[in-house]
């Protein structure tokens, strides 16, 4: 997002920062330390009306699917991999590597994101609705509130990808940028239909191609967004003149990387905190 | 990448011509549009300052109401539901509009100069910090135009009488809304801000500016900003809670389902407290300042001022429930959070002592800003010890909600916060726009401030103990509270023509002062080493730091230190000169998208507020499309900045 | 005036002093608050002293002061330092010890006394206090129930349970104890003892909407004897005066008071009931001579008429009722209406009656709650009016009210 | 993962050393340890210790995590202390926030079944 909104002097001139860290990763890591009292506060708020549930309110031991959230916890693993990847590739300047672990990671937080849709549509066809209950009150704001921040960490990874595609030279670029990130989110929106969609009918008929076809049978327009929308996508993203993107680049890539891992970090804590813990 | 080149290679300017004319950047230097796009950190510290100042009369408008209500037993001066919006309006303005952004002003405008920076870590990300908190307190304000009133739940908010439920006097109330939106959006700017200080003070020093050389100020700057980022999350997750049972029929402080109202006193407080000393740390930062230069000696104890500082804002996060004494915790947490409120006595005292010790043995020059500074320590100990009898929790749920608080924290904040800004005011003033107020109209404020400070508060805590309670619009006569109520509402008649002639003073030295040149104070610290009013580029040549105190330094050890500047000069020449960021119209534009965003979500109309948010994502879109720019000064060519651009 | 010296004392001795207190909680908490108010005094004496001499003999008398030399720049001592912090310690150590003790005393009736407590449940509501006593069971209805005045024995120690039934609210009688909060879905408690008999004047201290300034209410501790008696008169349905059967109902009965507006926030008290408020309310205890009991028998059927029943019980005489309306059963008895703001006199009940919304703006009587009308009542999402008493009809209700003893 | 890097060279020192296969490996650990927080909730121990397991194993996965993923090992210290302020606060707030409510002056009304006092006051007459 933020991928040139700072830092412009100490780069220049005092080629080091007072304390050599640079400017984007302290400010980064700062961040993050505020970001700890806000989801403490949060997960707190939830584990304090788990104390005393009122009487009659919802078990959560019989809406949680363990599967389900063992699966998102192992999708948001792997692309926080891939993010630590891709700063790791940036270092070292491997641009296609960059783009390619980048649009791995996008992926699997939309893989993410769709667990999270899908689970919601679970729990709310068996009547766990936000008002309905406390229970439901702190569930869907907690996960939801963590889902806002996977969903803006999705929007930094694609803006950071497309700003792989800056020309070298200074031709104006911000249309094309601008149309290269409507096609991403008509994809993205198609997708994750696509996903839930898919979800459910493996739900229902199994897992089998069958199940998949139906998908997408019923979801006409999404599958042909996605399809239309992937193929522009690679038109974009054919081999070109010189980019401007480079190791330069690896402060801002790491930044969004450690907003990432910060993302599932919390989510491991919501994992162990608010899932397993009503197992017990 | 490309904005860097461009600015460090002479001969990049031809590329600038494919530019998008999206990204043509404002270089307007006077005039509007130069104050729409700066990113100047002295200019956005004047806008913070004035905004601030403004808010503080507005403020003080409203406590004026409140007095004029309470003069007499059983007045009928203002409504009910007028003094409940009135004490909330009051309380939610000096303390978010007035005193933080004043605070927040100082920040901007004098502690980059401390540390021998050009400017701020990210110099667009502070304008919109600033635009952010203008939105904020737009729309706070809304309410005083719309049907629906003021917000009127006081100014800490307790659910459940914020809830949907008891605060819609009628379908569409959204007075409520607005301050929950518009704490939100002042707890971003906030925060924004604050992340940029601490960046700046950790990284942007110059040679030599050790953090234990940091001028105090821009120590405590610091503390408070950690305060900030750590506090502010707090505020915004109980207040997301709220606004949630408010637009979405959640049930956090619904009772009947569940909810549980004092999590939303807890969850305020874990703010509240640290915000107290959000008010007051930066206070204590500038009568750090004041009192060596007046006294022309260092500041006595240094190290431990500082870890006092941060010692006060660490325990500020344990003790919040000292608010909440009353609400039944149980013995065992009310003694723990009692003695730990106790605690903080201890690190505050060590600042008094040290201030008293820096004051011994020096040559106490009496000037106004002197004034305000001994008056503070005066007041402030006075309201400190009362918060020490708030600490007894015993003594306080005699205490709590009655007058005897109003009487402690106006001591704190006015006695506190106010003096020293005021005397901030009054010490930099020359720095800032080289004149001087003159020495008979500042103590004339001064003793009419101070006089009229303790008239109007003094007996509160009669009033307190007498068995008042805070936030009622009315009273009766035969409780023996009138003569102390007539007394209180003189006293802050006096108070308001002492802020009067305060801000006509100041604003009669801004046009006709007395001239004066670099330095008036004989003072301390780096800032002072510049001309009057600073050059944008602040520093001709970043200066090295030998000691704490760095200009008295330079100025016991000239030869020296012209010699190191000489040097310094020539090897930046070669570097091409003085890179200054480039102006900015975006921060204004994600800015407006969050106020358009704001009000269309707090009149319910959620679908439409993604419009907001889409001007505000456009908005850092382009912004971080358009690069940070940036030009160039050549002190050789022009000692102006005019040119050297690109 | 209190402007001079001896003035200070008179303005701590008002009906809600927390510094005239009555009984052992206030006292101990009054304890706690002299000894910080020792401690920091000596301290700040103390400081003050040093500062106030150090800026006297440090100061630039002239100008020619100012130039000379810059004096010796020490940057602190060690040891003064580490003294003082010691010191500062010390002295909150005298302030937590006392602190501490009075927590765990103020906080439950002490063991020795818990068998001989009476409990009383308190409940705040928007804008006013119910008070039930569950040891006080009423054959059929449940406890004893009454508003506003909370009826206590002397020497004895009362616990009370305190609950909010909307918003928060906060039960405070300052001369027997610090307050405690009234929390919605929350159970909280205090306990207080009245050392001799008394009246005394309590108040919501936690803001809880437009009308909270006056929401208050009155504590009456009476010697046990009195206090027996008041129970069983309160146990009792509501008392029934016959009128004459003799068609006198028909015609219009002559009010016995003079009503005159006397507008918004006009006050509720008169020097009068000042003077020895127990005793008014002792007095308030027995029927009036000059009761009328055709004009009370109108008030009767008004108040059924005007749809009062609707909210207000009266014990015996209508059942039903709202529990978030004051029980009216023995309303007479009462020295205070609308919550402890005005005396409980002809003039002020007719002024609540006709103009609640004036006495205290807001108020559910007025608006209406939980569905149930009030004076007014919305319809098409507006106000309009639904009960209207007019200074005619007023009288009648006001005498029925009144025989309530 | 190897393709040739269009991005023009820079002066800035020695590249930083290939972290490939440390990655690999800690997001292998980590996914063995969830796997391993799962099956603890069913093993027949007391609440306490699985508990306890549990949070220990939720310790190690966020050292790792902001460890290494979030190159802390390798950063400055600073880095460190400045999440661990805000760490080491969250955690203390959420602590005491638990205790508080866990105490027996908390227990909400609308949970204890039992109480007859005041519950739902809408729901009575008389
Ligand atoms: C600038 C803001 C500011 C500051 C600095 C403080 C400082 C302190 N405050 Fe205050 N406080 C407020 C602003 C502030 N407060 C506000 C706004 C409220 C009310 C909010 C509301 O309800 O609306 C409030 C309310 C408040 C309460 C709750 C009262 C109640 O509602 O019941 C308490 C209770 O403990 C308290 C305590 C303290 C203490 C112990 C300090 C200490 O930090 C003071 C320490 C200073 C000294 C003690 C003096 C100097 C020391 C020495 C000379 C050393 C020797 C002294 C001793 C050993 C005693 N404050
Ligand atoms: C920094 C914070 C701050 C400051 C500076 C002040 C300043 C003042 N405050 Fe306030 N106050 C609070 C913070 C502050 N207050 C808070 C937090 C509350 C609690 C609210 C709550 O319960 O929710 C409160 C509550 C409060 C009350 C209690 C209300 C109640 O509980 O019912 C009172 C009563 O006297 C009061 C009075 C004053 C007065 C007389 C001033 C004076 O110092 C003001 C001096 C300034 C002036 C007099 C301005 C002069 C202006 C002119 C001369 C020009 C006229 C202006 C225009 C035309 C725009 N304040
Ligand atoms: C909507 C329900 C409602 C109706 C109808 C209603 N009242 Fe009330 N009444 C209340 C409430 C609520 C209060 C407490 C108001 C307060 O003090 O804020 C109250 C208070 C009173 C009091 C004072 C009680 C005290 O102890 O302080 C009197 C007397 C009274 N009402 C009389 C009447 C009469 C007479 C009528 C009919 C003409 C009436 N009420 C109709 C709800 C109602
Ligand atoms: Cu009830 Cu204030
Ligand atoms: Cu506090």
């Amino acid at each position: 997002m933020s991928n040139h909104a700072t830092g412009a002097i100490d780069h220049h001139h005092d080629h080091a920062t007072s304390t050599g860290i640079p400017n984007k990763k302290l400010f980064m890591w700062a961040f993050l330390a505020s970001d700890c009292m806000f989801f403490g506060a949060l997960i707190s708020t939830h584990l304090i009306y788990r104390l005393h549930p009122m009487p009659g309110s919802p078990d959560p031991k019989k809406l949680f699917s363990i599967d389900l959230t063992l699966f998102a916890t192992f999708v948001l693993l792997v692309s926080s991999l891939f993010v630590a990847l891709a700063v790791n590739a940036c270092q070292k300047g491997n641009l296609k590597s960059v783009r390619r672990l980048l649009l791995g990671t996008i992926v699997f937080g939309l893989t993410f994101l769709s667990c999270q849709v899908f689970e919601y549509g679970n729990f709310l066809a068996e009547g766990l609705t936000p008002s309905g209950s406390m229970f439901g009150t702190t569930f869907y704001t907690l996960t939801g509130t963590h889902g806002c921040h996977v969903g803006i960490g999705v929007l930094w990874l694609t803006l950071m990808y497309i700003r792989t595609f800056k020309p070298a030279d200074e031709s104006p670029w911000v249309l094309r940028s601008l149309a290269h990130l409507i096609v991403f989110a008509g994809v993205v929106v198609a997708g994750v239909t696509l996903l839930v969609s898919a979800a459910h009918s493996v739900e229902d008929h199994g897992l089998a191609i069958r199940s998949l076809a139906h998908a997408v049978r019923h979801n006409a327009v999404a599958a042909g967004v996605f399809a239309a929308g992937l193929a522009i996508l690679s038109w974009f993203a054919r081999p070109r003149a010189a980019v401007d993107f480079g190791e330069g680049n690896a402060i801002d890539v790491e930044s969004l990387g450690l907003y990432w891992h910060f993302i599932d970090i919390v989510w491991i804590v919501i994992f162990t905190v608010v899932y397993l813990f009503e197992f017990l | 990448m490309e904005a860097i080149a461009n600015a460090g290679h002479p001969g990049a300017e031809t590329h600038a011509g494919k530019r998008s004319w999206l990204f043509t950047r404002p270089t307007a230097k006077t005039g509007i549009v130069s104050w729409l796009t700066t990113v100047d950190h002295k200019r956005i510290g004047m806008l913070y300052g004035i905004s601030a100042l403004f808010f503080f009369l507005v403020g003080g408008f409203e406590a004026l109401l409140i007095r004029i209500q309470l003069a007499v037993p059983n007045n009928t001066f203002i409504s009910h539901q007028t003094y409940n919006e009135m004490f909330t309006m009051h309380a939610t303005t000096m303390v978010f509009l007035a005193v933080m952004p004043l605070s927040a002003a100082f920040f901007n405008y004098i502690m980059p100069l401390q540390i021998g920076a050009r400017d701020v870590a990210f110099p667009r990300l502070n304008g919109f910090a600033f635009w952010v908190f203008i939105v904020g307190a737009i729309v706070i304000n809304i309410g005083w135009f719309v049907k629906s009133g003021s917000p009127d739940a006081g100014w800490f908010g307790y659910a459940p009488l914020t809830s949907k439920a008891y605060s819609d006097q009628f379908a569409g109330d959204m007075s409520t809304d607005l301050w929950v939106m518009g704490l939100q959006i002042l707890g971003v700017s906030s925060v924004v801000g604050s992340l940029n200080f601490i960046v700046t003070i950790i990284n942007l020093r110059a040679p030599g500016m050790t953090m234990m050389r940091l001028p105090v100020f821009t120590w405590m700057t610091l503390i408070t900003a950690f305060l900030i980022i750590l506090s502010f999350p707090a505020i915004t997750i109980a207040l997301v809670e709220l606004m949630m049972d408010r637009s979405f029929n959640t049930n956090f402080f619904e009772a009947a389902n569940g909810g549980l109202p004092i999590l939303w006193s807890h969850l305020f407080w874990i703010f509240g407290h640290p915000e107290v000393y959000i008010l007051i740390l930066p206070a204590m930062g500038i009568i750090s300042e004041i009192l060596p230069t007046f006294s022309r000696k260092p500041l006595f104890g240094y190290p431990i001022i500082v870890f006092s500082g941060a010692c006060i804002g660490f325990l500020g996060f344990g003790v919040w429930s000292h608010h909440m004494f009353t609400t039944g915790m149980g013995s065992v947490a009310t003694a723990a959070f009692s003695l730990m409120t106790m605690a903080i006595a201890v690190p505050t005292g060590v600042k008094i002592f040290n201030w008293i010790g820096t004051l011994w043995g020096g040559q106490l020059r009496m000037s106004t800003p002197m004034m305000f500074a001994l008056g503070f320590v005066w007041m402030f100990m006075f309201g400190g010890f009362s918060g020490i009898m708030h600490a007894a929790a015993p003594a306080d749920s005699q205490q709590h909600n009655s007058y005897f608080v109003v009487a402690h924290f106006h001591y704190v904040l006015i006695g506190g916060s106010v003096f020293a800004l005021l005397a901030g005011i009054h010490y930099w003033f020359p720095l800032i726009f080289g004149r001087k107020v003159s020495e008979f109209w500042g103590k004339l404020s001064f003793w009419l401030i101070f006089v009229g400070f303790n008239v109007t508060f003094f007996p509160m805590h009669f009033l307190g103990l007498n068995g008042m309670p805070r936030r009622t619009a009315v009273y009766d006569g035969n409780m023996g509270w009138s003569d102390a109520n007539l007394v209180s509402t003189v006293g802050a008649f006096i108070l308001g023509v002492g802020i009067a002639v305060y801000f006509t003073v100041m604003i009669r030295t801004y046009f006709k002062g007395e001239k004066v040149g670099r330095d008036p104070w004989d003072a301390r610290t780096l800032e002072w080493s510049l001309p009057t009013p600073p050059p944008e580029h602040n520093y001709d040549v970043i200066p090295t730091i030998h000691a704490r105190d760095a200009f008295w330094y330079e100025k016991t050890h000239k030869d020296e230190i012209a010699k190191e500047t000489a040097e310094h000069a020539k090897s930046e020449t070669a570097h091409g000169g003085i890179h200054m960021p480039s102006q900015s119209w975006f921060p204004l534009l994600a800015a407006s998208g969050l106020l358009i965003g704001a009000i269309l979500f707090v009149n319910h109309l959620f679908l439409w507020a993604i419009i907001g948010g889409g001007i505000m994502v456009l908005g850092i879109y382009f912004w971080a499309s358009e690069g940070p720019g940036g030009y160039h000064v050549h002190l050789e060519k022009h000692d102006d900045h005019g040119d050297g651009r690109h | 005036m209190p402007l001079f010296f001896g003035g200070w004392l008179n303005w701590l001795t008002g009906p809600q002093s927390t510094i005239d207190v009555a009984g052992p909680v206030a006292e101990s908490q009054r304890h706690v608050f002299y000894v910080t108010v020792w401690v920091t005094g000596i301290i700040f004496v103390l400081v003050a002293s040093v500062l106030t001499y150090a800026t006297l003999k440090y100061k630039a008398r002239n100008d020619s002061d100012e130039q000379t030399p810059t004096p010796p720049q020490g940057h602190g001592n060690p040891f003064i330092e580490l003294g003082l912090i010691a010191a500062s310690v010390l002295a909150l150590v005298f302030i937590a010890i006392p602190t501490l003790r009075a927590i765990w005393y103020a906080y439950d009736v002490p063991a020795a006394e818990k068998t001989n407590a009476l409990e009383v449940n308190a409940t705040g509501y928007q804008w006013w206090f119910k008070f039930e006593y569950p040891s006080e069971q009423i054959d059929g209805v449940g406890p004893l129930t009454t508003a506003n005045e909370l009826v206590i024995p002397v020497g004895r120690a009362i616990r009370i349970n305190l609950r909010a039934n909307d918003v928060m609210h906060s039960f405070w009688v300052p001369k027997l104890a610090g307050k405690v909060d009234m929390i919605p879905n929350r159970g909280n408690h205090l306990w207080l003892k009245a050392d001799a008999p008394g009246y005394f004047w309590g108040q919501c201290a936690e803001y809880c909407g437009e009308s909270h300034a006056v929401m208050r209410f009155r504590l009456i501790a009476l010697a046990q004897k009195d206090y027996a008696e008041w129970i069983i008169a309160q146990k009792a349905p509501a008392r029934a005066l016959t009128p004459p059967s003799d068609g006198a109902l028909a015609k219009t009965q002559p009010a016995g008071y003079a009503f005159k507006n006397p507008g918004r926030n006009a006050p509720g008290y008169s020097s009068a009931f000042d003077t020895d408020p127990l005793a008014a309310w002792l007095k308030q205890q027995k029927p009036a001579a000059n009761e009328n009991p055709v004009l009370i028998a109108q008030g009767h059927d008004l108040f059924t008429a005007k749809s009062c029943v609707t909210c207000h019980v009266v014990r015996g005489n209508n059942m039903g009722g709202a529990p978030f309306a004051p029980d009216l059963t023995h309303i007479g008895s009462r020295t205070t209406i609308a919550a402890g703001l005005l005396e409980n006199n002809s003039v002020n009940l007719h002024r609540w009656i006709t103009r609640p919304n004036e006495v205290k703006p807001g108020n559910k009587m007025y608006l209406g709650i939980n569905g149930m009308p009030g004076y007014m009542m919305m319809q098409d999402d507006k106000l309009v009016p639904h009960i209207v008493v007019s200074d005619e009809e007023a009288p009648a209700i006001v005498a029925y009210l009144q025989s309530l003893k | 993962m190897s393709a040739p890097s269009p991005a023009p060279a820079t002066d800035q020192g020695p590249p930083p050393e290939n972290k490939f296969h440390l990655l690999v490996k800690i997001a292998m650990v980590l996914a063995v340890i969830t796997g391993l927080e799962v099956l603890t909730v069913y093993l027949p121990l007391p609440k306490g210790v699985i508990v306890g397991a549990l949070l220990v194993m939720l310790s190690v996965k966020f050292t790792l995590g902001i460890y290494l993923f979030m190159h802390l090992k390798w950063d400055k210290v600073f880095c460190t202390i400045l999440f661990l302020i805000g760490l080491i606060l969250a955690l203390g707030i959420a602590l005491s926030l638990l205790a508080l409510f866990k105490n027996s002056d908390s227990v909400p009304l609308t949970s204890q079944q039992a109480a007859s006092v005041t519950v739902a006051p809408a729901l009575r007459t008389g």
